[in-house]
């Protein structure tokens, strides 16, 4: 089966993580047929079909992402809420690790807990804005920087960070 | 264990050369490659190809004993399990040595118990194998997850976290991950981070920033000791870069690029 | 703007992380006006519209989710990391015994490895919710079952633990 060209960009860009720009994906088609233009009529047109749909496909600064319009924003804060893992002991320890170590990375992270951080609950504290990002680590990849918040902090009713209770050692033992 | 292998000097090798000196690092290129004890003693008996259920015990406790007394030798951290083996190994084998009286014939084979356990877990391995070949998200198809952004007017719930379970939560990672022996946190550990974060935030948003600015007399001697070794801390994990252009001049504080 | 049954379900399934149920559907929409099988029909009727796309609505162990078609890997794989569905061995093994001879403590899995499994790798199926506990034997210590989830069944693409590959006994090597 082959697939027209505003098939292709519909589904790359909803199997990507990231917005893709016009450039992006023509890197990725790899096609001198294609050019830039081409890709932005696709893209209209894609919108076009997409009329009495929930969803568009918006540009936002890096690229084209999709976007849900608005109308079912209570439907949508249901499913997002079930999904946050908010309760679960992987997000009681990433949001500490954030706090006591900050800032750290997604690799700071991973590598004290030994093993991967889930996604969701990266975009869950930053959804909550109790975790911002303040910078990009000098290393190859440029990873993020989370620190927490003056909002977290609101929410334990302190001022500052060494207001959070204290880590001895000698409770740890 | 069907299959090891490793490339040496540029040479792809998949078994170990029986009389060959074997260099160290090769070695434990293939050391490193057994999951355990039953693992190893699969090895061995594939590449003899013998028949399981006749397994030549003396021959395979041998060829055991002395992979075990190489990884002793090159100081490998050996797992307690493979120790184990050894002397499970080296019973079988004085039983085997003992004579049999003719009128208890319906024993059990003493090897029959280390036999079943490896064609158990042979069948194991063989899932294994299976699992990794079906198709599997993100090498043989792709799932659309979380494909559309939402209007920020979403509200998440905040969770319901005391502060002590932050603590623990935290206290608990430590301990697993063994390194408060040589990370101590102390309580002004935190003023400092936070500091850093500000700091960060800062010069974040100016592209340079003025050193001097980064302190506040206000807060007094801990206050600026606090700030300095915030940026002492940024400069060590290469998150600023300190700039003076000549000797005296004003010193800057900016992102590393 | 009042969008139809299909473009709520499109705009849900696109927004969410993980495969909705046609019942965690029923509890979002949150009226009594749909049942299950006006949500299959939708379902049905979106996959229709699809016909010519490069994407479709799949169904698995824990409900439906939007997949790519086959066609665009070459592409696709462009975009996407691929280091994270690569297994250890050791971690490998440890799944098929827990699927295969669910539901398992930790010393069962040790008894056929004749190795102690790693803390990592059970940590790591707990968080992906590949494993749960579903029980603790009645033995001393009281040791917990463990049992695979539909979101294992998910990532390989099954509705049912028995569309995993046979296996049979081992007589010789």
């Amino acid at each position: 089966m082959s697939f027209s060209l505003e098939n292709i960009i519909e589904c790359l860009l909803l199997v990507s993580d990231e917005p893709l720009s016009s450039n992006q994906i023509l890197k990725i088609l790899d096609n001198a047929k294609y050019n830039k233009k081409k890709i932005e009529d696709a893209i209209d047109k894609l919108n076009r079909q997409y009329e009495s749909k929930a969803i568009f496909i918006n540009k936002v600064a890096s690229g084209y992402r999709f976007q849900a319009k608005s109308g079912l924003e209570t439907y949508i804060s249901k499913l997002k809420d079930k999904s946050s893992n908010k309760f679960s002991k992987a997000f009681l320890e990433t949001i500490a690790i954030i706090a006591y170590k900050q800032p750290v990375t997604r690799g700071d992270i991973e590598n004290i807990r030994g093993i991967a951080v889930n996604s969701n609950i990266i975009r869950t504290l930053l959804e909550l804005e109790w975790v911002k990002v303040v910078g990009h680590r000098d290393s190859p990849g440029k990873p993020e920087l989370f620190a927490t918040t003056t909002k977290f902090l609101d929410y334990f009713n302190k001022n500052k960070l060494s207001e959070l209770p204290e880590i001895s050692e000698v409770e740890s033992l | 264990m069907n299959n090891i292998t490793a490339v040496y000097n540029g040479k792809k090798i998949s078994h170990i050369p029986e009389d060959l000196f074997i260099p160290p690092e090769y070695l434990r290129i293939i050391l490193e490659e057994f999951d355990g004890p039953l693992d190893l003693l699969l090895y061995l008996i594939k590449k003899q190809d013998i028949d399981i259920t006749d397994l030549p015990i003396f021959p395979i406790t041998e060829q055991y004993m002395r992979y075990i007394s190489i990884m002793e030798n090159m100081h490998f951290e050996l797992a307690a399990d493979y120790l184990v083996m050894a002397s499970t190994l080296a019973e079988i084998k004085s039983k085997l040595l003992l004579p049999v009286e003719s009128d208890e014939d319906d024993e059990e084979d003493p090897r029959a118990n280390l036999i079943k356990r490896l064609l158990e877990y042979q069948k194991y391995k063989n899932a294994s194998e299976r699992l990794e070949e079906i198709p599997r998200n993100y090498r043989d198809f792709y799932v659309v997850t979380n494909a559309i952004d939402y209007q920020k007017s979403i509200i998440i719930e905040t969770p319901d976290i005391k502060i002590e379970q932050l603590k623990h939560a935290f206290m608990d990672v430590l301990k697993r991950a063994e390194i408060f022996s040589t990370h101590n946190i102390q309580s002004e550990t935190l003023s400092v981070r936070e500091r850093m974060t500000i700091i960060l935030s800062l010069v974040k948003d100016n592209e340079n920033i003025e050193f001097e600015r980064l302190f506040n007399i206000k807060e007094g001697r801990l206050g600026v000791i606090v700030s300095f070794l915030a940026i002492l801390e940024l400069v060590k994990e290469s998150l600023i870069d300190i700039i003076q252009n000549k000797s005296l001049s004003k010193i800057y504080i900016s992102v590393k690029k």
